[in-house]
């Protein structure tokens, strides 16, 4: 199943079917190249930081999760509340995504990465919260969960992204999902439980999601000059421009401004 | 499964006196052959079935206005978005212009009438009346066409307000059984110009096109009152 | 000399293939052209009520090859939710509209209505061929809907706005699904309304010589009031789909309220009504549920009377029942919506009219019962279902009792307790019905005999396998069972599981007994033995027709005269103990009511 | 065969009635001031209508049994009395009978219905949506703050749209997943819609009302027992209409002050 994807086939496709054949394998090609130019040039760098809030962290509502017993149960011990401003030790801001939006080149960009994410349904919550994903990179939805949820993903309606929505009972193989287009970022919903709530954050290159320290790291950046934007669900994004050696991380550190 | 072959209706009118060709219907409603099996005692006579159903058609399609007719008024009492907007001054001359054409039809009807009850020998130009109801009949299609113009052109468009949701459905609704008869007046030329009309038809054709008439004077007083 | 109101004399067989048994205008032909769809409808919707039954016995269990019917649907062979309420709301409108409308009155009428008033076919056989078609193509259109991405609408077949309105957001099969739903059932309507008109006006203008109304047989009438009753309900959905659709495709806000959030986004809509909906849909709702009962009861009476041996206590009275239901149809439709948030005043007004409903009804079941005493009632396949249909209505019947009354109504409104009244007084007895007519009729179609003991063994199985179905339904009500849950995760509801089990295995074994009528249907059809001239020793018209199946204008080029009462049985100083309706012969203690 | 019918129909019909008569599927105990006269209507027009199924049930029985497959020599004879004497009999029995039913029917509606709820009655408003009720007690200045459709943001459980931070009549709003109501309180239920249509329905309360999207309705009932019970959806309404529901939690007073101010603390 390829969700993401289901827009109209060009009428003419067979016509250019043999051009896009050849393009697709010069790209390839153009890729292959690419990378092991990258692997002789001593590995790639990286970019790393630390993302903080500045200022009292908003309160977070608790969640009442009453009308599903089964989830309500995992939680029983220590109650969850909402995800949207979530500060870690020493004022760390956790899942902000960090991406690179400008200065990417064409092939490094084209890259997309072999490993498949996951996106949990467990105890009635999204886990990750927050979702970084490359375009067309394949990540399975798991249903965790001893009840039903619906995943509705509605992006940005303009976009080329399509919104859908489709169940998925407790059992149910995981779904094998991907987003054609950028964007940052598409919120996710079970309207089923509606306190789920999550984003799938999809760029172009590598990106990077903070953790409970507001650490990130965004691996595999080739050396260069490059805009880097911080994305939080609540604050909005940051930019900053760094630039990339070969093999020696470069750290941009963000703080947002707690409203 | 065709255990006998189907032959073909063997329609021996000496077989069944005093049964007029024209009408297929030979019930009726006071008929009753007495138990005797005395046939002379019988009353035989029943309307040709055209003149029957296109009542029963008229009731359908009254009943679909109805239905429309009570949603408008539900929906604009439930709501507090309703604009009042005036008609698009062009309706009431496409009103008249209607009118005209079944003025036009019923003389193009009475002279094929007197004609075919043998009154006249010969029947003066009808086909010049039928064309006429046709040619205002697509004058008033036309003319509706040209109303909504005036009132998209004032931005009023199908969902821009109910008011105007309403207008347009309605119209519409009566623009399409409008061209319905204006197929049953092509249908009557024709048969007229091949001598092979009938006056079944030509009623039938009538009273569908005076109905619309109603209709459309029903429909212009509900909107004029309403939006 | 040739227009609309002289085809049915004057239209020739015709000749080739195609304008023999497609598009043709023979009414015999459609009626079985009708019987045709209804039954491959029927099958669909068992199939797709099997998938519904299951899935609510067992909801954790795979369903094998689910995924292949609908992939979206069902992953790993799972039934989401959503496809369970997608699976419902196709089985509920496939069978309303496309079962229990078209085979006991446009199929069964199509064919007999003619006949037994001695027409050699209906006036307008064009619109009769196109009323087919047209149905046809929205059934097409019904089926169609499985097929777009989203899947059909999970809306039930009652299509409630504003989630029928407000498009894909609302849910999976809400955008496309409901628009193929609404234009599907639109068409619907032209087809039935096309076919009301030649009905009417068959029953009105084509009866032969002596054909008086009162002479009319049961059935007739039962077809006649059927489709006075489907040109106004008909004419009401067609508008309200229409409707429907603009609210879709148009963005206009006819049935959507303002301020609608759904999915945390404020819909565009505003003002709209949502009872505006229910008024309009139930207006048609309820008649439909006598079109779709009222032919049954006619077929019923006609099969009774012929294997009584003698005439109903009254044909009058009978026909004044059957009329007083159809009017009432109208005056009652709000009981559907007791609880709607409709004023409660309006609520009680519409109590009192449905309980007068129980008087026909009552008087047309006590017509039946008091004809059977004293009768010499006949056994066979036709009857047993007929008398299967009295008991099904009777049993559907009484728990009308309850919801026609909204203090009731509070406990049992959207409870399985409805579920099970409306399967058993409309949906089963309707089938019963059709049955009963198939059986009664299948010598008179095809000229050959359907096997009795296939089908008195179908008969039995199928009565006890539908009330193993169909009672339990209303111990669930009871109990405050929720309809058209996919699953049942109340507290409150475990322990009626088990009962949901039981009625799953009578719903699957019942429906694999209906293989036995479908091929003894098939078989009967190409080797069941020729049947006599008049197999049931009835004295309607149909049974003076020169052969079986009838000739293309019915009476082979005579006119037939009607002398009597359409049942003239039990007849002393007779040849027989029976006259037929066109024999001249004195009748002495006739049951004529002049 | 006809005789095998015949039994076969009593037998059904007297097996299909043990249920009832034991109440093994049955409705619960009723904890509402207004559920008396409905069940009362329910047991008069269940002995009537079960009456008038048993009876003509087994009459057709009966019926079918005696007068099928009878000896050519037999003569065919009408029931005394004719259909004049059914038709009689029709309106005469049932008739009264259903409109005995439909006026005591009408007054226990009129009893649920026609009543408005009392001045000291205790105001709840529930809002239903895909696919949860969420419900609002006005806190202590007593006032609900005003509906802002646009806030409305499941994200930021502002599951109502209320404008917290400027609406001084939304500051003290407390807003629950669960209803709790004093016992033997009456509470004024004030019922708002925020996307289709669905329906609140507790068995025990007796209680079934739909929202109707666009109108807010309001019904009140007064808890007399304390106990947790089920709040559902019977509406359809989606895909996860069969998963709606919500607890009522019927509290004695103290306990429900004590569960308001943990509310309130938590919003």
């Amino acid at each position: 199943m390829n969700v993401g994807s289901n827009q109209e086939k060009d009428p003419m496709t067979s016509r250019f079917k043999l051009t896009g054949i050849m393009s697709a394998l010069l790209l390839v090609s153009v890729a292959a190249l690419y990378s092991a130019r990258g692997a002789s040039a001593a590995g790639e760098g990286k970019i790393t930081g630390t993302i903080k809030l500045d200022g009292t962290p908003p309160h977070m509502k608790p969640i009442d999760m009453s009308k599903e017993p089964s989830c309500q149960q995992i939680h029983a011990a220590h109650p969850v509340t909402l995800e949207n401003v979530v500060v870690g030790a020493n004022g760390g801001l956790q899942n902000v995504v960090v991406y690179i939006s400008e200065g990417l080149s064409a092939g490094a960009a084209g890259q997309v990465p072999s490993e498949t994410p996951t996106w949990d349904q467990k105890g009635c919550q999204y886990i990750p919260h927050v979702l970084a994903l490359d375009v067309n990179q394949h990540f399975k939805v798991v249903n965790s969960d001893q009840t039903s949820h619906n995943i509705h993903p509605t992006p940005n309606p303009a976009g080329t992204n399509h919104e859908w929505n489709k169940s998925q009972p407790p059992g149910a193989p995981p779904f094998d999902v991907t987003w054609t287009a950028p964007e940052v970022a598409v919120p996710v919903k079970c309207n089923i439980h509606p306190w789920m709530h999550g984003y799938m954050a999809v760029v172009k290159g590598p990106s990077a999601v903070s953790d409970n320290n507001g650490a990130f790291t965004v691996n595999d950046v080739p050396p260069g000059n490059y805009t880097v934007t911080a994305w939080q669900e609540v604050y909005g994004t940051q930019t900053a421009k760094v630039t990339v050696a070969a093999g020696k991380p470069v750290t941009a550190d963000f703080t947002f401004k707690a409203k | 499964m065709a255990t006998t072959i189907h032959e073909p209706p063997k329609i021996n009118e000496d077989r069944v006196p005093s049964r007029p060709a024209s009408s297929s219907g030979n019930g009726g409603w006071h008929n009753l052959v007495p138990a005797s099996g005395d046939l002379r005692a019988v009353r035989d006579y029943s309307p040709p079935p055209a003149s029957t159903g296109i009542w029963v058609g008229l009731a359908a399609i009254s009943m679909s206005f109805a239905a429309l007719t009570s949603a408008l008024i539900v929906r604009k009492g439930s709501s507090l978005d309703w604009r009042h907007f005036t008609l698009p001054s062009l309706l009431y001359l496409n009103t008249a212009i209607l009118l005209a054409s079944s003025v036009t039809l019923e003389i193009a009807r009475r002279r094929i009438a007197s004609f075919m009850s043998g009154l006249k020998t010969q029947v003066a130009s009808p086909a010049r009346w039928l064309y006429a109801s046709l040619g205002l009949g697509l004058v008033f299609v036309v003319g509706q066409y040209a109303a909504w113009q005036q009132l998209s052109s004032q931005g009023l468009y199908l969902a821009t307000n109910p008011a105007s949701s309403f207008f347009y459905v309605l119209t519409a609704a009566h623009a399409l059984h409008v061209f319905g008869g204006l197929g049953g007046l092509t249908l009557a030329i024709h048969r007229l110009s091949r001598g092979i009309l009938k006056r079944t038809t030509l009623d039938t054709v009538a009273r569908y096109w005076h109905f619309m008439d109603v209709l459309w004077i029903y429909l212009l007083l509900l909107l004029w009152t309403k939006l | 000399m040739h227009d609309m109101s002289s085809h049915a004399v004057h239209h020739a067989p015709p000749t080739g293939f195609i304008r023999k048994n497609v598009f043709s205008l023979d009414h015999k032909v459609i009626g079985k052209q009708y019987y045709a769809l209804a039954l491959a409808a029927v099958l669909i919707g068992m199939v797709l009520s099997w998938l519904m039954r299951i899935h609510l016995g067992w909801s954790a269990a795979k369903i094998p090859f689910l995924h292949l019917l609908f992939s979206a649907g069902a992953p790993g062979d799972l039934m989401t939710p959503e496809y369970y309420l997608q699976l419902m709301t196709m089985h509920g409108t496939i069978m309303v509209f496309f079962v229990l409308t078209t085979a006991p009155f446009a199929a069964f009428g199509n064919y007999f209505l003619p006949i037994q008033v001695g027409a050699e076919d209906m006036p307008f056989p064009h619109f009769n061929m196109m009323s087919f078609w047209v149905t046809f193509v929205s059934f097409l259109v019904m089926v169609s809907s499985f097929f777009v991405p989203d899947g059909p609408t999970l809306g039930g077949w009652t299509q409630y706005a504003p989630l029928s309105a407000v498009g894909k957001v609302s849910g999976p099969g809400q955008g496309t699904g409901v628009v193929l739903w609404a234009a599907s059932i639109a068409i619907f309507c032209i087809g039935q309304l096309l076919g009301s008109l030649n009905f009417i006006t068959t029953t009105l203008d084509m009866r032969a010589r002596g054909m008086s109304l009162w002479r009319l047989p049961l059935t007739a009438w039962g077809w006649f009031i059927t489709s006075v009753m489907g040109l106004t309900a008909f004419a009401v959905l067609m508008p309200a789909c229409i409707l429907l659709i603009l609210d879709h495709v148009a963005g206009t806000s006819f049935f959507v309220a303002s301020n609608l959030v759904i999915n945390d986004q404020l819909q565009p809509h505003s003002g709209g009504s949502t009872l505006l909906w229910q008024h309009l849909f139930w207006f048609f709702g309820h008649p439909e549920v006598y079109i779709a009962i009222v032919p049954g009861m006619g077929i019923v009476s006609h099969v009774l009377i012929a294997n009584m041996r003698r005439p109903m206590l009254s044909h009058r009275v009978l026909i004044y029942s059957m009329g007083a239901l159809a009017v009432l149809s109208y005056m009652v439709y709000g009981h559907h919506m007791f609880v709607s948030g409709m004023n409660p005043f309006s609520s009680m007004a519409f109590s009192f009219p449905t309980l007068t409903i129980t008087i026909p009804s009552t008087i047309i079941v006590l017509i039946w019962l008091g004809s059977l005493y004293g009768s010499k009632l006949r056994i066979n396949s036709a009857s047993l279902f007929a008398l299967g249909f009295i008991s099904m209505f009777i049993s559907g019947g009484v728990s009308g009792f309850f919801l026609a009354q909204p203090s009731i109504d509070i406990l049992l409104h959207a409870t399985y307790f409805v579920v099970g009244h409306f399967h058993l007084v409309m949906a089963v007895a309707a089938i019963f019905g059709i049955f009963s007519g198939t059986y009664f009729w299948f010598p008179k179609i095809t000229g050959r005999m359907m096997n009795e003991s296939l089908g008195k063994v179908h008969f039995l199985l199928t009565f006890i396998g539908t009330y193993c179905i169909f009672m339990p339904f209303h111990y669930l009500g009871m109990a405050g069972n929720v309809r058209r849950y996919q699953a049942f995760v109340d507290d409150y509801l475990q322990p009626l599981i088990p009962l949901h089990k039981f009625i799953t295995i009578s719903a699957v074994a019942t429906g694999l007994v209906q293989f036995i009528f479908i091929y003894n249907l098939f078989h009967s059809y190409f080797k069941g033995e020729p049947a006599p001239e008049n197999p049931w020793e009835a004295t309607s018209l149909e049974w003076s027709t020169p052969s079986s199946p009838p000739p293309f204008d019915n009476f082979g080029g005579k006119h037939p005269v009607v002398y009597h009462d359409p049942y003239q049985y039990g007849v002393e100083g007779s040849t027989g103990d029976y006259v037929m309706q066109t024999s001249p012969e004195e009748v002495k203690s006739g049951h004529d009511e002049k | 065969m006809s005789k095998l019918f015949a039994v076969v129909i009593i037998l059904i019909a007297v097996v299909s009635a043990v249920p009832i008569l034991r109440h093994t599927w049955w409705m619960p105990e009723d904890i509402s001031t207004h559920g008396a006269p409905i069940d009362e209507q329910m047991s008069e027009t269940m002995a009537e209508a079960g009456i008038c199924f048993l009876a003509s049930q087994i009459l057709l029985a009966l019926f079918i049994w005696k007068f099928s497959d009878r000896k050519p020599s037999d003569k065919i004879t009408s029931l005394p009395g004719g259909a004049r004497g059914l038709v009689i009999a029709a309106f005469l029995l049932v008739g009264t009978e259903v409109f005995a039913l439909g006026l005591f029917g009408a007054k226990a509606w009129a009893s649920v219905y026609f009543t408005p709820p009392a001045a000291n009655a205790m105001p709840i408003q529930v809002q239903a949506g895909q696919f949860a009720f969420y419900f609002r007690y006005p806190g202590s200045d007593g006032t609900f703050g005003s509906l802002h459709p646009e806030m409305i943001s499941e994200a930021n459980a502002n599951y109502f749209g209320i404008d917290q931070t400027n609406d001084p009549d939304a500051k003290d709003d407390i807003v629950t997943a669960e209803m709790a109501i004093p016992v033997n309180r009456e509470i004024h239920l004030l019922m708002h819609a925020k996307d289709v249509g669905h329906s609140f329905f507790v068995r025990e309360l007796r209680v079934q009302q739909d929202f109707v999207p666009g109108l807010d309705v309001s019904i009140h009932f007064t808890a007399t027992k304390v106990g947790k019970y089920e709040i559902v959806c019977t509406q359809l309404c989606g895909l996860g209409h069969y998963n709606m529901k919500a607890y009522l939690d019927v509290m004695s007073q103290g306990d429900f002050d004590a569960w308001l101010k943990q509310q309130a603390a938590m919003q």
